[in-house]
């Protein structure tokens, strides 16, 4: 018989060596067991790998979170800045050296509440960023208050009565602010992820990836693993991306499509 | 030791109860009377494992602090525990696991590093507990039983301290929870009957009035509501949280509000719009947060709107250590806005003073009306101490607010030159007193003027209205014999505790040494400072910061510059550290 | 003959006297003659009136701009906060008083660049505020600078070579984040907004009044009256502004038709 | 007055070209041979009205600040101008309009309340433009006409100033304002023959290098480009602004760019990012902007990234008086961070030097690693100086970075703790040197680590880094003779200009007086600020601030309780008062 705790090691040491990625840094991602993000991790570090970048040529900024965490959990080049910044930070980096690949990370708190007056402007300016919004509709490393994602009614300690405001739609927010490549993703489909990634880093333009991804720890109720399954889905086959108005179209009628929204041409 | 003085670990990996272990034993120890001040350290990241600790001293006498010397170990992981080696006292007592879930080899193991002096108490934890209870959910519970009969306490008061604890829950858990702990007692008391200690058995415990366990953060939060707060505003931050947490179930019973903002920008910024209406409003956060505040809170400091603003700091800079304990924010609190923008800062030493100083800073801003910043740690915000259930005084939660009474047709001049400096000021919904509040520079009726006359006078109105509230801030307080000190020690914030009782030991030694509270930072009692440094023949602060900043801020009042004892460790002043730096003073003094 | 300086000054006192509001302050407002705030004073002002709303129960609540001097020239309670924090203080007023009607006002620089991460909030919450955007998609106070809502390519001293940022749609970013009253107005139409307000101030939750209106002053060639004029037009006829399908879908296409876009029933 | 030394004033209002006829002034006299200082004051208020002044000292010594004694007014506007009359000379010679645009009754008349002494020339203005280039436009330029002919400048070098002015418009354009300055010198030397004066007939110009006319503003914008600026990132905000308007139309000449953000954080946070990605880059604002940028800038301290950020002081608290100037941010900038978050901050005294800290503060950020504040104010911003124009020297612009070589194998170290405390910093796009910057305290790999021992090395080593900084700063620069002093004064920023003004003024009566210019705040150097205070009877801190912030920074350096001197008046310190002040202290000190 070995402890909880023992038993939980062993779990996340599993997770990790399951797959071998050279971009993943050889110290094990501190999440816990079963968090959405180490999907994200694999469907990022895959696509790094398939644009052949070298890891030195690649910037990995975030904010603060279990998210914002991302940086020390890969080999590329890492800026762990602070909560909401990551993506001015971004904008500076690869401004000042465009032949860098950058990728901003952050969570639903990060991008949409401290950080929410951002995005609009990055993506006004299409600075060529690729921007990964990890949302789990939670505050996780504070340990589990609602984000601006979290449904209405959400009870948590710091929402004991159940949350009194509307969720933010991110992909929404970002066809409205003008990104010019958006996807919507989930962070089961680590192949799905990496194949949206290495279309947006390729788009020459700021990208949005809004990733649906779940808190095991302190969402129990909600945006968990089996909902998420359950609710997402591919977008309609004939789904042209190239259309704006289609994409607020599917946007406005369906929450949980995933997919490559919206790539202006 | 004189009388009963002792600390007590608890050290596990998440998931082993430690926390839950050691909460019992202060709870425990309290009902038993005696004096208990204790505090956890959890692993820094989230994910369900990692290095548990809780560390109680319990005492017969008040306790101020928590010192470095352990003297009694509950090891609930070994391979954990081999950390907490170094603080171990040569005879220290511990109690292991003999049969634990993960072996690691004899040579590698806890024992094999102990000081040979060690009490060694080995108990089957996990087995007893299955026995007993069908789990080894209960191992903890054991390890507390072993406790109470090896060391000597009332095992009755550990009971009572278990069923309070699961009283909510189930009656075979609570049942569970009983039998594990009494095999634990049983097995400890025939199987080492011929070691049996009796730490705790104190002829004089004092008896006191009913006391509580509370933490600094609990007590802030109860404050809050004692203070008639109504509206809550804030942004999630360590170690500010609980904070929010604790009014975000308890305001709304009062009729009043808790919002998560999306910021602490809009924090800030909701709490001086709902204050300038008249209502009592707050934030809580921590140094990151804190810098965001920082052009919100000069709005408030030029506009004269009352603002409660708590600060828990944390390591630093930046995101820093959010997990760990540092008085790194003074400068920031003090200095830190651009223009002369001063206001009022206070900082608790310890879980009682957070109440009552919570509960007075929301009067001083309304009389003053000016951000008022509420300093803390990680530390004082998370350790909790049993003390009698603090109450405020009527005339500390009345209406601290000066209303105009303007006779008809005169205009009213909201920013009235008073003497006092400060100015009547009105409330949304009073009719015919109309002003527009603004972080321009303005004239007596509140219009934009720069001309240098106005800005010169407003200023001095300003400065004078903080420097007046010095009337109603608590003044520094002396522990010290009368007549010249070799040594005078001066603390702030959680730190004074460990000052504290660093001089009454070395008092004990026969030093002529003082100590003296500083609670009011800005604006600070300039003659009572003076006298106490001008009485010694050196003066020592320690902080918990790398630079020294109460030196850099009151520095100059020492006749010879003071002597600073910085620790940026993150971790708590251990007494210890600050008396010998006294001795070593008194000595070379003595020369 | 007169000095430039004495004809403008007697402009002003013109336009102030030209209008008697009780509401107003006796102290004309200070911003240049013929800028497009005299038009928003005027409907505002009216609105008020028609309330019939103690002025000491009305809170102005302004950011820092031209627009943000706002409180001074008006007899109800005033807050000049600081740039970009208009809704956030708002919010707090509201909440600590709701018997109090609250107007908030502020320039598209205040409420779209720096304080465009409150936006997105405050209409979650459906705090019960009236917000008075003026859009004259310029940086008045400070001297002519592009803000967010200026159009591709606008030059001035601060954008030499022409602005490359995609401009800002406030009704459209007001829609995406739930707004439950939404209007778009013109500030060359007083009775408009007046009218609008009206509605809106009897909402009971958010409102938003995104009003185009003009700087005189530093913009000589974009959003002047004549274009503003020229552009600007009614919804059609059948607008349901109950809708807010319809709400996006007029949106998405007309960028100048002005009236209450959408109410939330 | 020994030599020339006259301050001429142009009053009137928006729209009479009172600024255009200031800088003609400046213009002219510097092309003279003169030395100049210009500064100019607008309405507050956007709309088109409102009160404009320009002052201009003029002299045949250099001039290092305005003093509040003006001895020439030319009147555009004499409602307006009445408002200077209390800063006019006994005898000052006035200029004005006898056939103003807007009539005034006699009595309320400028005239009416000059002192009878003043010696008055009244002059058509307005016709004489008229008849001369057919439109009264020119009123301006008749009026430096007859302010050549009466106080004796040479109107070549007026008529050069016009030329220079109006090259880029029109011909005819530049003929009419040629005309009409030649009809106002023409009218003024046949009307007033016998009252002509010679103030400006020097002896001996100094035969000094070319000169340019330059604001501080200018010079900074100029240093960034010379010292290879790539990146500005910025939002608008007085007085900062005409830097970012400066570079928008420049650097992108020199393959730069200038991006306006949303705001003063994205401002920092991306200019963190460029430089974290090793390119120059910088923002400036003022307090209320420099306030958001806490959080950041304290990154900057952590993660151990370059920033320059150019803080142009105003009055405050607050949006506090946008249009004056202050030096309030002293303390925001030295001690404005949540947590032990020491950076470099350095504040010019003139024009030259706005040029030459600029250039330096890049490559300082780059070696340290560390924001660096460079911290102006309105007057020192946009006052004008006529100065040789400066150019850097190479090893001011060279590259301050320095990179890692590490041998093959063997782990780079990001954070290494030298003994310098300064850690080789490797570039994105270096093969093989990858690490994370990170804001939470970290290893000497960059990994976080909260342990006691890592926290407090890792502050040991930041603030060892700053401390080695002095070795790169300016040192204090005394102007006092040998021996010991009566009066000490102090002086930092654009105050610092007119301590020097009144202490060699209090000289020439024969005082031993002397002065230190500090522009190193932080770090200062202690050692050499000792070495003046101790020689000093008595040290005297004039400072544009209420409260006295660089006395609290360094006024335990001083052997007594050093003496403020502070005006929150939003105006440039006047010499004149220090003087005073000097010559007090140098009294009672005798007595
Ligand atoms: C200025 C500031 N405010 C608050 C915090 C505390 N904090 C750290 S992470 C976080 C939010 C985490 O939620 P999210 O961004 O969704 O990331 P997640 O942990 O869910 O990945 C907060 C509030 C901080 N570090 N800095
Ligand atoms: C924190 C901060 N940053 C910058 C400024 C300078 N500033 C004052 S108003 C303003 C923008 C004005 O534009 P807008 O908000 O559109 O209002 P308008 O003047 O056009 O009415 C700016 C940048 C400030 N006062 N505070
Ligand atoms: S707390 Fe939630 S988000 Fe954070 S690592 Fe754990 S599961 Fe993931
Ligand atoms: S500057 Fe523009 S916005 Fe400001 S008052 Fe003048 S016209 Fe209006
Ligand atoms: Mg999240
Ligand atoms: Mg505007």
């Amino acid at each position: 018989m070995k402890t909880p705790g023992k038993v939980l090691a062993d779990k996340v040491r599993a997770i990790g060596e399951a797959k071998i990625f050279e971009v993943r840094s050889e110290s094990l991602p501190t999440w816990c067991p079963g968090c959405g993000y180490f999907g994200i991790h694999q469907g990022l570090n895959a696509c790094i790998k398939e644009l052949g970048m070298p890891l030195h040529k690649v910037v990995t900024v975030s904010g603060i979170g279990c998210a914002g965490r991302y940086p020390f959990f890969t080999r590329t080049y890492g800026l762990h800045t602070v909560h909401g910044r990551t993506l001015p930070v971004a904008t500076g980096v690869k401004m000042a050296n465009p032949d860098l690949t950058v990728f901003a990370v952050g969570g639903d708190g990060d991008g949409l509440a401290i950080g929410g007056g951002h995005l609009p402007h990055v993506a006004r300016r299409n600075v060529n960023i690729n921007y990964l919004l990890f949302d789990n509709s939670i505050y996780g490393l504070t340990k589990g208050q609602p984000s601006p994602s979290s449904p209405l009614g959400m009870t948590s300690k710091a929402s004991p009565y159940g949350t009194l405001d509307k969720p933010l739609n991110a992909t929404l927010m970002a066809l409205t602010y003008g990104a010019s490549f958006v996807a919507r993703l989930f962070a089961g489909d680590p192949k799905g992820i990496t194949n949206a990634l290495l279309e947006g880093a390729r788009h020459p333009g700021f990208s949005i990836f809004h990733i649906y991804t779940s808190c095991v720890t302190f969402d129990k109720s909600f945006k968990t693993w089996e909902h998420l399954k359950e609710w997402v889905h591919p977008l309609p086959k004939d789904h042209d991306p190239t259309d704006l108005r289609q994409a607020f179209d599917q946007v406005l009628q369906d929450d949980f499509s995933v997919g490559v929204i919206y790539k202006r041409g | 030791m004189p009388g009963v003085d002792v600390t007590v670990e608890v050290c596990g990996m998440a998931g082993d109860g430690t926390i839950a272990a050691g909460g019992m034993i202060n709870d425990a120890m309290s009902h038993g009377g005696f004096s208990v001040l204790g505090f956890d350290s959890y692993p820094a990241e989230i994910r369900g494992f990692g290095r548990c600790v809780t560390r109680s001293r319990v005492g017969d006498r008040e306790i101020r602090a928590l010192d470095e010397a352990t003297h009694v170990l509950i090891s609930l992981n070994d391979e954990e525990s081999k950390s907490r080696v170094p603080v171990l006292t040569r005879d220290c007592v511990v109690l292991f696991d003999s049969n634990p879930p993960v072996l690691v080899e004899e040579d590698r193991s806890l024992v094999a590093i102990l000081d040979p002096e060690t009490r060694l108490f080995p108990m089957p934890f996990g087995d007893l507990a299955a026995a007993a209870a069908g789990t080894q959910r209960g191992r903890n519970l054991v390890a507390l039983g072993g406790f109470a009969a090896v060391c000597g306490a009332d095992p009755e008061l550990f009971r009572e301290a278990i069923r309070a604890k699961f009283k909510a829950k189930s009656q075979s858990v609570l049942q569970a929870n009983l039998k594990s702990f009494d095999a634990g007692y049983a097995y400890a008391l025939e199987k080492f009957h011929d070691r049996l200690l009796t730490m705790f058995a104190s002829a004089d415990l004092p008896k006191g009035p009913e006391k509580v366990m509370l933490s600094g953060n609990m007590a802030i939060g109860k404050a809050a509501l004692d203070a008639g707060l109504k509206l809550y505003f804030g942004y999630p931050i360590t170690p500010a949280t609980p904070i929010m947490e604790y009014l975000a179930r308890e305001l709304p019973k009062r009729g009043g509000a808790v919002v998560q903002m999306e910021d602490e920008i809009s924090s800030i910024g909701a709490v001086l719009g709902a204050s300038y209406a008249g209502k009592r409003a707050m934030t809580a956060t921590s140094g990151p947060g804190f810098a965001l505040m920082t052009e919100l809170i000069t709005h408030g400091v030029m506009a004269e709107i009352p603002a409660v603003i708590l600060n828990a700091q944390r390591g630093g800079p930046s995101t820093g250590l959010p997990t760990k304990t540092e008085q790194s924010d003074l400068h920031a609190a003090v200095f830190g806005g651009p223009g002369d923008s001063y206001r009022i800062v206070i900082a608790p030493t310890n879980v009682t003073e957070c109440y009552y100083y919570t509960v007075k800073s929301f009067q001083l801003a309304e009389k003053y009306q000016t951000p008022v910043i509420v300093l803390t740690d990680f530390y004082l915000d998370n350790r909790v101490e049993n003390v009698p259930m603090p109450e405020a005084r009527e005339e500390d939660v009345r209406d601290g607010n000066i209303y105009p009474n303007v006779s008809a047709g005169e205009p009213y001049k909201r920013y009235l030159r008073t003497e006092s400096g400060i100015s009547p000021r009105s409330i949304p919904g009073q009719a015919g007193l109309q002003f527009t509040a603004t972080g321009l520079e303005h004239t007596e009726r509140g219009k934009p003027d720069y001309s240098a006359r106005n800005h010169m006078e407003m200023s001095a109105k300003r400065f004078r209205k903080i420097q007046g509230a010095l009337a109603d801030l608590p003044e520094p307080e002396e522990y010290a014999p009368d007549g010249p000190l070799s040594v005078g020690v001066i603390g702030w914030g959680s730190t004074f505790g460990s000052a504290l009782e660093a001089v009454l030991a070395a008092r004990e030694r026969g030093l002529r040494v003082g100590a003296l509270k500083i609670t009011s930072l800005y604006p600070y009692h300039e003659a009572a400072i003076r006298k106490f440094t001008s009485r010694c023949e050196e003066v020592l602060i320690p902080e918990l910061n790398y630079s020294g900043q109460l030196i850099s801020l009151i520095g100059r009042l020492c006749r010879k510059e003071a002597i600073p004892l910085n620790l940026a460790t993150g971790e708590p002043f251990p007494p210890s550290l600050i008396r010998k730096k006294i001795e070593e003073l008194a000595e070379a003094g003595a020369q």
